[in-house]
Order: C-alpha cells, then structure tokens, then sequence
C-alpha cells in the first residue's frame, strides 16, 4: 500500500517533467496549454464533489458557489488588494471552506432532494451577492487579474486534490464517509459521527472547489457572477456521473472525455451542444454506473480481471 | 446556415485573409452571437462578391465560446494559434470579450469587438493603460447614456427619471451609470433606481412602485426582450410616462413583445435607422431580409459594420502583417458604415455620431441626431 | 445475581407515535454478561424499545441508564461508544461496500489515527489501517465469512449477511450486543447454529447479549432471563421455564399447545 | 394447474436455477425447502413474471406464460405474496388491500374480500388508516398476506409468510393457508419453516443450488433422516 | 400593497402551474425532471405557431398540451424508462441531458432570438378599487391552476389510476404483482405531467408575450424551488409553494432598493424553511422506520 502510493506519486512526476518540457520547448502551443489548464480545474471540481457526492452521498449541487468563493476571494486579494498569488489562493481555499463549513449544517437535517435545492440556493445566493456588489464589479465581474496560474501550478494543485481526497477515501475516515452513503441509520449505529463525517466532506470539498476557482480566475484574466450559476454546478456534476459516482478515477477520466468533446466540438457550433446532450444520455443508458462506475481500477491492476458486479435481472 | 469552417489554408500567407470570429453562438446570449455572426457573413460574402481585399479573399472562422468567460479566452488562443487568423472579431458582450483582451495583447494580434461597450475594454482607466491591439466598432457605454440624459433633459424637458436596469448586464449598468450623472447635472432628479434580471418576465412588482413615483421619464437600457415586457407591462398598468432606451432595444421582435402602441412614447439612442433613406442602409438591410428573412438587430448591423471596418483597415495596411493592420484600425477615419461615419479616436473607440428615435404606431420615426 | 454488576436500566420508559403509545412505562434491567430474551407478539413495541435504547429514538418518557450514565437523547453513535452494538431487523449492511470494510467500519471509533495523518500519510495512518484491516479478518474468520471478505455485501444470501450484521456489531466492541431477530428467514438447522453462535460470543467476549425473536426454540434455548412486551408493556418477565408456562404469555403470544 | 419444465434463470452472470422441473396439480399444497440461497424465492419471482427463464417453458392452467409481464400473470388468477413483505409504505392499510384487488371490478364481492381478511387478521383492521410503513414486521407480514388474497386468486404463491411473525400468528397463518386451500386455491409455499410447511403440504420439492433435487409426498419427507439433518434442525 | 399581492398572486400562480406537473413527476418516479422546464417551451412554442396560423387560445392549449403529453411520453420510452433500474442521481443526469438536448434543438431549428407572441386574448383590465387592478389573464391561470390542482388531487388520491400511480412510486415490483401495468402508468404520469408543462407555456407566453428556446430555464427552476418548498410529490404542496414564492418574490421587489435581492431573499427564505421544515411546508416528515 506504501509502496503503491509513492509509486503513483513519482509516475505523476514524470508527467509533470515531460509535459513541463514540452512546454518549454514550445512544442505544445498556448491553446494546448489553456486546455490543459481547464482539464486541470475541472478535475479538481469534479473530484471534490465526488467527496462530497459520490462518497459521502450528499446530494450538493451547489458547487459552483464554491468555486466561485475561491475566485473572487483570491482575486480581490491579488487585484484589488495587492497581495501575491499564493496568498490570495490560500485565502480563497480556505473562505470556500468556510462556506462549506456553513452549507454543510443545513445537511445535517436535508436528506436528497430538499439537500440538493438547499444547496443550489446557497449556490445562487453567494452569485446574487456578487452581482450586487459593486466593490467586486457586480455584473461586469472583476476583469483584467493577472495570469499567474500556469502548467506548474495547476499540475500541483491537481495533485495535491486528488492524493488528499484518494487518502481521505482510502482510510478508515473515507470507509466512515461512504458508510454514511450506504447506509445513515446503520452507521450511526456503529459509532460513526454522521454529522462529522458530512461536514467533513463539505469542507474538504468546498476547499478545492475554491482553490479551482482561485486557479482559473487567475489563468483567465477575468471572473464574472454568471459563470458560477447553477449550470456550472450541474455541468461539474455531470462530470462526476459520467465518469462513476464514487470512483475517483472515473471521475477524471470522464471530466476529461467530457472537456475535450466540448472542446473539440467547437468547430460545429449550432450541433456542440446536440451532440454533447446526445452523448450523455446515451452514455447514461448505456452505462448507467458512469464510465468507471463499477470497476474498481486497483482491483483491475492487481488482479488483471474488473470485479463482477451484481448485475440485475435475467434480460429475456 | 452552418458555421464557415477554415478551408484547409493553415497560414495567413495564402490568398485568404482570415478573420477570426470569437462570439456567443451556444449558452445564454446565443441570442447575441449568432445574430452577430449572420452580419459578420453578410458583409464578408459580399466584400468576396466584390473581389475581396487586396486581391484576397476574406475568409471568416468562427468558434464558439458558450458564452462563458474562460470558453472566451480559450476560443480566442485557439483562433490564433491553431486556426491562425489575422484579425480577431468578437466578443459580442462585454465579460467574454474582457476575457479574450489579454489574449490579443499577449499575442499581438489586432481585435476588433462589433458590440462590447464597457468603458475599459479599450482602455483601462483603471491601470490607465490602453490596450493596444483592441478596438471597438459600437459606442461606448457612457456615451449613449449621455445622449439620452441630454435628449431627456433638453428636448423633453424632464425634471425627474426613474432608472430600471438590467443589473445582470455589464452594458445596461454602464448606460445607467453614464445617465444619472448626465442627467443629474443637468439638474434633473432620478427619483428610485430600480433593477431587474436578464431573463425576468414579470415586472408589475416594481413597476407599481415606479407608477406611484409619477416620474416624467423612465429610463431602460437593457436588451430587447425584456424591455419588450417592461413596456407592455408599464402600459398596461397606465405608466404613461416616456421610457427609454438605447440600442439594445434595437430589434423587430420588440414590436411583436411590446405591442405596437405601447412603444408610443418610447426613445431610443442608436447607431443608425433602419428607416433611413441612405441607400448605404437599404442596401444592408435588403439584403440582409433576403439572406436572413428577417430585419436585422443592433447586434447584427454591428457585425456587419465591423466587418467592413476590418476590411477598410486590411485594405490600408496593404498586407496581412499583423502590426500594419493595428495601425490601420487605430488611423480609422471616417469609415462609412451602415451606422454612421465612424473614427476611432485615441482610446480606440469610434467617434460617431448617435441617432435618437422615437417609436411611434411599432416604427422607429428619426428624431435628432447627436455628435459626439 | 445481586453480585453481578448492573449494566443497563430503563425506567418507566415510553414512546409516543402519533397518538399511538407504542411503548409505554416499560422498566427493564440487565447486568453484565446475561443472555437476555425480549419476546412479545407483533407490533408490541420490542423493536421500538431496541432503538429507543440505541439513541435512534428520543423516549417521550422515562430514564435509560448504560454503564451508568444516563443516555436519554443521546445520538446513536454516542451510545455505540458508550458500548452498545445492534444489528437491525431490516438488514442495514452498507451494500456497496465489501465484507471485510464493512467489518473495518465498525473500527472507526477505535481509530489510532486521525484525519490528518491518513491525509499525510503518516507512519500512524498505516499502522492504524493495518491493525483495523488485521482485527477485521480475525471477526470474519470467527463468523467463516473470510473467504468472502472481497465480496459485495448485497451479493450475500441472505443468511451470510444476517451473520455478517451480527459480526459487524460485534467489531465495534460493545460491552452490550443488541440482536433484532437474527435467525429470520433461517431455516432450522441454520438456527441451531445460530444458536450455538450466540452462546459462544457471549462467552468467549465476554458480552451482554438482548435479543430479540419469535422462534422459541432459539430463545428459550439460549435465553437465561426473558422480558415480554404486549402492546407496549411489559407484562411478564423471568425464567424461559417460567415465561414458558405464564398465562398472560400464553394467551398474548405463545398460544396453547406450547 | 401449474407445470414447470426445465427452467433456466440467471441474474447476471450468476446461473441462478439450473434446470428446474416441477408441477401443482389444482387444490394441492405444495412447498419448496431448501436452505438460505438455495434459488427458492427465484422459482417463485419466475412464475409471476418478475424474472424471465432464459430457457424452459411454464405453463399456467394449460396456457404458456413464460416471457409474460407480469400483471398478465396476475389477470389470469395467480397472485404472489413476495419475501420481504413489499407492502406499500406511503399508503394506508385500506390501501394496500384495495391495491390487491386491482385488477377486479366487483365491486361488492372486493367489500365481502376485505371484510373476510379484517375478520382474519383483527389487528388490520385496527389500522386500517395507518400508513403501512410504520406497522411493525409482523402487521406488515399480515398486510402483504391479504393483500394477496384480495385479487381471490386460483394460484397462490407464498414466500416464507411466516417470517418473523409471532408463534401464535406462525400457527394462524398455516392455519389460513389451509383454508384458503380448502376453499379451492391452490398454494405454492416456500418456507424456512419446514416442520410446519410440510406438516400441512400434500407435496414439497427439496432444492439446493438451483437445482431440484428430492421430491415427493410432504409426509415422507418430512420423516426421512437426510431431510430432517439438513433441514429440519433434527 | 394589495396590487402587489395580486402581482405576486398571478406570477405565483404560473409557478403554481408548472410546479404541479414537475411534483406530479416526482411524486411518481422520484425525479427530478430537469426537462419539465424544456418541455414548457416546447408548449409555448407550439401555441406560437398554432396562434400564428390563426387558431384561437382554446384550440391552441388543446394542441399544445397533446404536442407536449406526447413529448413526454417519447423521452420517458426512450431516456428514462431503459434507466427504470438505475440510481437516481443518474436518471437525474439523463433528464439535465435531454433539457440540453431540447433547449438546443430548439435553437439549432428555431433559432436563438426571442420571438413575439401573437395577441390572442383580449385582455380586460378590472379596477377593484381605487388603483388596484387585476387582468382577466390573471384571473384565469389563478383559477386554472386552482381547478387542475384539485382534479390532480382527485386523481391521484381517489381514482384507480392514482392509486396505481403511487403504489407504482414506491415499489414497482411490487406494484407489477397487483397487476398494475407499470409502465402504462408512468407513461400516464408523463404525459399528464407535460401536458400540464404545455398548458402552462402558452399561458406563459400569453401573460410575457415572447418565446425562446430558452424560456423554460428559469421558470422551471422557479417551479421546481416551489415545488420543494411545498414539499415535492405533494400536489397541494405544489399550489401553496409556488404562490408563497411568487408572494416573496413580489414583496422583496416592493421595498424600495431590494429589486436586486429577490431571488436571493427568496432562496434564502426557502433554506430556512426547509431547515425547520425538511421535507417543505407540506411534506409528510415520515421517518424511516428501523
Ligand atoms: N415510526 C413509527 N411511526 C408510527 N408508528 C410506529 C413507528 N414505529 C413503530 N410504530 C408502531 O409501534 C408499534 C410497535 O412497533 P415495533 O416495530 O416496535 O414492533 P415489534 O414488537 O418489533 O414487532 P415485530 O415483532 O412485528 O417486529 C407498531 O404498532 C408500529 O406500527
Ligand atoms: N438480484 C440478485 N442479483 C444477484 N444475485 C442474486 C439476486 N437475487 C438472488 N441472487 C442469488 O441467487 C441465488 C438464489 O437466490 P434466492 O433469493 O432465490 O434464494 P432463496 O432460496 O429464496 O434464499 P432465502 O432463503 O435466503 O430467501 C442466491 O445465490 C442469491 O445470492
Ligand atoms: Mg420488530
Ligand atoms: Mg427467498
């Protein structure tokens, strides 16, 4: 197990150094690296949700008010307030999670759907208090923040989201979280802090939502309210689904799959988001478990075979 | 039609000159960016009919950037770097086309915006800092809100305003903006400002108040959907008062959502009239109801103007080269387009002048001409 | 028995359902290391009783004493530190998870290691988890579940998951095991050995056991005490020999022919 | 009245019944044992048309239903009294009762139906209001039985109707079964408790692993030395 | 203060309408149908060209409303129903697809920029007293909506199909061996659930006179929000929900300087709500029995 996680880690190193290379050598051009910045955000988006969602079972689809915490926090830091980069993305982590702080008490009461609007209007309410601010551009969002988020940054961050919430799932506390999930009643019963464990989750995963907002505000050169409305929190969540609820490398996959078809179909305007709505619900139908969703790809690389899954009834 | 892909040429060296198209044609302002776009085609097809420029073709890529700020400045890299365009046309509105700014600095390449208003997207007043290679073919925000302060204070002799804004749009806050402060020194009073949502449909809630405020003039810059309503609406409840607008309003279906006699009363500011007898104006709009089948909106005379903006600049620099054509664009002097004689002054934005017209029985009537 | 420490104690404890009083001024008493039998027909409350000892419920009325302390609105997992384990009726596995973690959750509350040092991957964390993971296998080999521990749990029989439930609670340690009819849906035989499991837990951990059930072959056999409920109250209480043959049993619960 | 030949059924990639043959005869009791897994509950989920065989045929009252929906199943007189109760919880006692006569349009015989099941079961008719997700195991187990014989079925399916019920009600409910059978209907049961079910079945198949492999009269079973080993805790 | 209780009466009451079909849905086969939203404009749109072509509002509702049924119908068959035994989070994912799919078909064959709604109601304007008025539009979807709410009520509570459809929404194996034809009755579900959508999109675009492929987005998350604040699946609920939040919204407009803050106000009023009441005003706390 040890070993396994070091070895991951080092794969990914060498990632980092080609790609870093590739860069430098300007053999990968800027729109290569805008893409890789945007896969980058939105896999620390997807995969945080997928704490909160896939693991925890907590049905949020108020993401993109997180995200959006970390955005304008960072960026009235650096911009408006003149400090460095690094600080203004600590401060908008750590604001998000706050604000995740704050979500996740009404979750001790909602259950599913009445968690999903309350989370959505939370959601909507952090947008409204954007647009009505004029200190932060209202409307018109803050415009001309400097790029500073580049391949180094972003490769980190990822790495740093996806090891931290691998090794909150892969221990004891993750194993209490996806009890929670399976089974509320069940796991209060055997000792699990439910609510704990649920704010927990919020916290970890508004914590990322904002550092990837921090990430883009600060590649993009500008943050407005609209892009953090609700059809953000779903697109993050569509992420999630396809690629597998509760399956961390579902998860990236599909939010790669998924960004580079919206990227690619650029070129047919009028048919990208035919095509794009086509393409999930079939994947849905096809493979409703998402992508990954039912194999466990450590299972696959130890034993060379994806484990069995229950199936449902004979088909005739 | 379907979107004018690139036709195989990878580089600005052939006998194409390529035009990057960065606009709104999916997500919440599509509405915008595909009306733009048929503009955008209309001239270039007829700029190519005409021999082209230079002896070259004008050849138009458009990308789609959803309407979201960061799509923007991924569409724009894109056009430059994989598509290789020359010149960059677009946003349509002001956030994404902030967000593509940098983009054209960074990479040096001339962009010209048919439609986006703020203030700073030419200039920085923050940072007091132009930016170099961005340019505009629309009025800046705050001029229009100052010609219909002036119209509302002069020629109608209003002593009081209510102002009703879109506050989910960048361009109706900033003609708000440039309106109050006008018409306030002038000596006229805004009595309540008021907002709504792009997107609202119901409006009685806050046009009751503004009923009981009794002002003389209401002012509306937003886009024409919803201000179709807010006149209908106003009307309706027996707002009698005069209300106003600028050119977002600037689209046959206002009509059909307002109601033809609900829009008496009603004042615009815009680039141009499409009743005018200038045969530069019947020609574009002729031809753009045979394309298109339908009368065009502000956003779409924009991109036609724009375009043909493009074209005179390319046509004066003599060649593709990137720099030349910077030059070309800022030296922009009384370019005739559909919406007037346009000169772009130091900060990049076109001097010209505005038209203020009056709706009356569903046809916009002219009024009085503005210079700047 | 007066020696014997006393372990839990519910006085004139009642729970209200709407108008329903489905367990009302129960008392109840048990000490350390009895196998005690709460028996009573359908919809008399036993189950109600059960949650109302585990926190899943308030009691409207009444004191509930564990280990001493009074735990009346306490939450669930605060009781289940205290030390008290159940399994429930409906079976409440986590389904999607394996045998083994569905053991391992059950360590949770015992855990060495904290949040962070999992994160940071501390010597902690894997010690931590290597002990949970070793303790684990051991419960499973006691309840021959072993060789499924990587099997879905819903993809049991049903049988293997009633064992597995029983196992789960057990992992948590409790000095007190609540079991809510265990040998349902087993067939005879299966009960024998369920049976002989029962007793064997209780001596070989030491524990105090209450359960529930309606096959009197498995509670009069095991049981050394026994508590009815009808209709919310306890109506009877003492030996299976002396259950067996009260009146008020036989005409509530047992029928005649027993 | 019920033939089953050789069916095949698979959930997945799982063969759950390998072959399986059995037949009811009209007015018989017959009761399939076999230990927890043993594919049981699938023959019978099979038979309603919850499950399709992959292969075989099962023919109901000389008629193939195999590959029927089904409330097909239903309209011709079968009616199945599922594991694990499946009563509706969010609606009432009365409900639930009426939902079994769903497919029935009398609407004076359904009034006789339903008074006869509250004569049966008292404690039903006490909650009749009650939302049925709130009745404790045993009142459930007692719902899911009458409801099934509200829609006055000629098959009776039954799967394990005695599970966690009371001692006194374990005997009311075989008692019941028996007169159900008495009144004409005929009864499939499966049961954990195999002393009782073959103390008042005529016939019983043994099955292990999907497989049938013993048959024969309930009273001979029921004294042979390997059954009362494997499964009668003897 | 009494016109802005009719103006926040008559907007509730469009929110009313489009809420009881989402509630109806969801009261059935728990989800949440994101494209109940799409399928509105889908009515509105066919009462545009119905309207175009000349055909009077009663005609125009009746074809709208069986235009959109069945549309219903076609994306249960072919999105939900091969999904009937998928989690729920993913048949949720399936229905934001088809919103997508519907919202840009639409752009793509009818193009992205708001069309005007012909005039086909003569509208009335009464004076009640002094200034307050009311219109005969908004008289009409108040009492619309008022009536299909009790025949819903009715139906589901008292008739054999109701009873059908909610032994369906809690277990349809279930529901199967009672004889109940499981997918007829969710077929029902949809198609008076989109029809309902339909009816509500004319009435929309007659009270707003314009329609866009994306019309549909706001309003349906009006109504779903109004839907849960009266408790989801709850048919009153949906009533009661949607003409508090219309009421909310009206009454933060009116105080002078909050125009911006309405739907924040209003989503804030809705956490709380539900963070005292978790299942909406009118939903059934029912616990899970252990
Ligand atoms: N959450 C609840 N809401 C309303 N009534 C309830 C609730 N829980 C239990 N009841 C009622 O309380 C009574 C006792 O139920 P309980 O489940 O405790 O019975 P039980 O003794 O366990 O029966 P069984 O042996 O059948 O499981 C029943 O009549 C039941 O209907
Ligand atoms: N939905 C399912 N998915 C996968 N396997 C299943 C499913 N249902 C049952 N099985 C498997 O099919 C086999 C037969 O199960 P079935 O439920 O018919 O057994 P049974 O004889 O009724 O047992 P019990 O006495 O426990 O009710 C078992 O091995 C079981 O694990
Ligand atoms: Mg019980
Ligand atoms: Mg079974």
């Amino acid at each position: 197990m040890n070993k396994r996680f070091f070895i991951g880690i080092a794969i990914s190193l060498v990632f980092y150094g080609v790609v870093q290379a590739l860069i430098s050598g300007e053999i990968l051009n800027d729109f290569y690296i805008d893409t890789l910045v945007m896969l980058g955000v939105n896999i620390i988006l997807a995969v945080s949700l997928n704490l909160i969602n896939g693991f925890t079972g907590q049905f949020s689809i108020g993401h993109a008010g997180f995200m959006s915490i970390g955005a304008y926090v960072s960026a009235i830091m650096t911009t408006n307030l003149g400090y460095s980069f690094p600080l203004g993305l600590l401060c908008g982590c750590l604001a998000a999670a706050v604000a995740g702080l704050i979500i996740g008490f009404p979750t001790l009461r909602l259950k599913g759907d009445y968690l999903a609007i309350a989370t959505l209007g939370f959601g909507e309410i952090i947008r409204i208090v954007w647009l009505n601010n004029d200190y932060v551009g209202g409307a018109a969002g803050l415009n001309g923040i400097e790029r500073v988020t580049n391949w180094s940054w972003i490769f980190f961050g990822v790495l740093v989201a996806v090891v931290v919430i691998q090794n909150i799932v892969k221990s004891t506390h993750g194993r209490a979280m996806i009890s929670v999930r399976e089974n509320e009643i069940a796991a209060e019963a055997m000792g699990i802090n439910v609510t704990k464990y649920k704010v927990i989750a919020f916290v970890v995963g508004a914590f990322f939502a904002g550092m990837a907002g921090a990430f883009s505000a600060h590649y993009f050169y500008g943050i407005a309210p609209t892009s953090y409305n609700f059809m953000k929190s779903f697109e993050i969540l569509v992420f999630v689904v396809l690629g597998g609820l509760g399956s961390t490398a579902g998860t990236i996959i599909g939010t790669i799959l998924l960004t580079l078809l919206f990227t690619y179909l650029q070129d047919i305007p009028e048919w990208r988001m035919v095509i794009y709505s086509m393409i999930l619900i079939l994947t849905m139908i096809f493979r409703p478990k998402g992508l990954l969703g039912n194999v466990d790809v450590t299972k696959f690389f130890k034993k060379g075979g994806a484990s069995k899954n229950g199936g449902t009834t004979t088909t005739p | 039609g379907c979107g004018s892909k690139s036709t195989g040429s990878s580089s600005s060296n052939g006998d194409t000159i390529k035009i990057g198209a960065n606009l709104e044609l999916t997500g919440a302002v599509a509405a915008f960016g595909t009306s733009q776009l048929n503009g955008i085609k209309l001239a270039m097809e007829e700029i190519n009919s005409a021999g082209g420029v230079n002896g070259k073709k004008l050849e138009v890529v458009s990308a789609d950037n959803a309407s979201k700020k960061d799509e923007s400045t991924r569409t724009a890299t894109k056009l430059i770097t994989e598509d290789k365009v020359d010149v960059l046309m677009g946003a349509a509105i002001s956030g994404d086309t902030f967000a593509a700014v940098e983009v054209a600095n960074n990479k040096k390449i001339p962009m010209l915006t048919p439609s986006a208003t703020n203030d700073d997207i030419t200039f920085d007043h923050k940072k007091n800092k132009l930016n170099d290679y961005v340019f505009r073919a629309c009025f800046i925000d705050s001029f229009q809100g100052k010609v219909m302060a002036d119209f509302s204070a002069d020629n109608l002799k209003a002593k009081n305003a209510v102002i009703y804004t879109d506050n989910s749009s960048d361009y109706s806050k900033g003609l708000a903006k440039s309106f109050k402060s006008e018409f306030e020194s002038k000596g006229g009073k805004i009595v309540a400002e008021e907002s709504y949502q792009t997107k609202d449909t119901d409006f009685k809630a806050v046009l009751t108040r503004i009923k009981t405020l009794n002002p003389e003039v209401i002012w509306v810059p937003g886009y024409y959907e919803e201000v179709g309503k807010i006149v209908k609406q106003a009307r309706e409840m027996g707002i009698t008062a005069a209300i106003e607008g600028g050119d977002g309003w600037d689209a046959p279906q206002l009509v059909d959502i307002a109601g033809k006699e609900n829009l008496n009363n009603t004042f615009i500011s815009n680039h141009y009239t499409s009743e005018d007898p200038d045969p530069k104006v019947r020609k574009f709009i002729d031809a753009f109801k045979a394309k298109y089948n339908t009368v065009p909106d502000a956003m779409a005379v924009l991109g036609y103007d724009a375009t043909y903006m493009v074209a005179d600049a390319v046509k004066r620099a003599g060649s593709t080269d990137k720099e030349k054509i910077k030059e070309a664009l800022a030296n922009t002097k009384n370019f005739e387009g559909v919406t007037g004689k346009i000169s772009l002054d130091k900060n990049h934005d076109p001097v010209k002048a505005a038209v203020v017209l009056e709706y009356k029985d569903g046809k916009q009537t002219f009024n009085t001409k503005v210079q700047p | 028995m007066a020696a014997q420490q006393q372990l839990l104690k519910a006085e004139k404890v009642s729970r209200v359902f709407g108008g329903l009083k489905a367990v009302s001024d129960v008392n109840l008493e048990i000490n350390d290391g009895e196998l005690v039998g709460l028996i009573g027909p359908n919809g008399a409350g036993k189950t109600t009783l059960f949650n109302l000892l585990t926190g899943v419920y308030e009691p409207s009325d009444g004191d509930i004493t564990f280990s001493g302390t009074r735990v009346n609105g306490l939450k669930p997992y605060q009781i289940t530190k205290r030390g008290a384990a159940r399994t429930f009726q409906n079976i409440r596995l986590f389904g999607e998870m394996t045998v083994l973690e569905n053991v391992m959750v059950a360590y949770n509350m015992h855990a060495q290691h904290n949040l962070f040092s999992s994160i940071l991957r501390l010597p902690t964390h894997f010690k931590g988890e290597a002990d949970m993971r070793e303790k684990a296998i051991e419960f499973l080999k006691i309840f021959n579940l072993e060789s499924k521990k990587d099997e879905i749990a819903k993809n049991l029989p049903y049988g293997e998951q009633r064992r597995l439930e029983i196992a789960r609670a057990l992992a948590a340690k409790p000095k007190l095991l609540l079991l809510d009819e265990p040998a349902a849906g087993m067939n005879p035989q299966e009960t024998t050995d369920l049976m002989n499991l029962i007793r064997w837990i209780r001596d070989e951990f030491k524990i105090t056991i209450l359960l529930i059930e309606h096959d009197m072959g498995l509670v009069m056999g095991v049981c050394e005490r026994i508590y009815v409920l009808d209709r919310g109250q306890m109506i009877a209480s003492g030996t299976p020999e002396q259950i067996r043959t009260n009146p008020k049993v036989i005409e509530a619960y047992l029928g005649q022919e027993v | 009245m019920l033939s089953v030949k050789d069916i095949n059924v698979y959930y997945g990639a799982i063969h759950a019944l390998k072959g399986v043959s059995f037949e009811i005869k009209g007015g018989e009791i017959v009761t399939l044992i076999g230990a927890n897994g043993a594919g049981k509950s699938t023959i019978l989920k099979t038979i309603s048309g919850l499950l399709k065989p992959k292969s075989g045929t099962i023919e109901f009252a000389g008629q193939p239903i195999h590959g029927k929906v089904a409330q097909e199943i239903v309209k011709r007189g079968m009616s199945h009294c599922p594991e694990g109760r499946r009563v509706f919880a969010n609606m009432s006692v009365e409900e639930n009762l009426e939902l079994g006569a769903f497919l029935r349009n009398d609407k004076k015989g359904i009034a006789e139906d339903l008074e006869s099941v509250y004569v049966r079961f008292p404690r039903l008719r006490e909650r009749s209001k009650q939302m049925a997700g709130t009745l404790s195991g045993g009142e459930q187990q007692m719902l899911a039985m009458g409801r099934a014989l509200m829609a006055r079925p000629k098959l009776l399916l039954l799967d394990e109707p005695s599970m966690g019920l009371a001692p006194l009600l374990v005997r009311e409910i075989f008692n019941i079964v028996q007169e159900i059978n008495k009144s004409g209907t005929t009864v499939l049961l499966v049961e954990q408790n195999a002393n009782m079910a073959l103390s008042i079945a005529h016939r019983a198949y043994v099955i292990e692993t999907g497989k049938i492999v013993l048959a024969g009269a309930a009273q001979e079973l029921a004294s042979s030395d390997e059954i009362k080993k494997a499964y009668l805790g003897g | 203060m009494v016109q802005q209780l009719i103006n926040g009466i008559s907007i509730g009451s469009i929110y009313a309408l489009i809420a009881l079909g989402y509630t109806m849905v969801y009261g059935i086969i728990k989800l949440i149908n994101f494209a109940h939203g799409d399928v509105f404009f889908v009515g509105a749109y066919t009462g545009y060209f119905t309207a175009k072509a000349g055909l009077g509002l009663i005609l125009s509702l009746i074809i709208a409303m069986a235009v959109c049924a069945l549309l219903g119908v076609i994306i249960e068959r072919l999105a939900y129903r091969p999904l009937r035994n998928a989690a729920r989070i993913v048949i949720l994912i399936t229905a934001i697809g088809v919103s997508f799919l519907l919202e840009n078909l639409g752009i793509v064959t009818l193009g992205a920029q708001a069309q005007g709604f012909p005039d086909i109601v003569n509208k009335s304007t009464y004076t009640l007293w002094g200034d307050v008025t009311i219109d005969s539009i908004q008289l009409i979807v108040l009492v619309v909506t008022v009536v299909l709410m009790a025949v819903l009520q009715y139906v589901v509570h008292r008739t054999k199909i109701g009873k059908a459809m909610r032994a369906v929404s809690f277990d349809m194996e279930a529901a199967r061996l009672m004889g109940i034809n499981v997918d007829t009755t969710i077929s029902a579900t949809f198609a008076i659930g989109s029809a309902l959508a339909g009816a509500a999109g004319v009435v929309f675009a007659i009270m707003y006179p314009s329609v866009d492929p994306l019309m549909g987005v706001i309003p349906g998350l009006k109504a779903f929000v109004a839907a849960v604040l009266g408790g989801i699946g709850i048919i009153p609920g949906a009533l009661v929900g949607g003409l508090l939040l219309g009421v909310v919204e009206t009454g933060v407009q009116s105080i002078p300087g909050m125009s911006l803050w309405r739907d924040g106000v209003a989503f804030a009023i809705l956490i709380l709500i539900l963070i005292f009441k978790p299942t909406g005003l009118f939903g059934k706390n029912v616990r899970e029995k252990v």
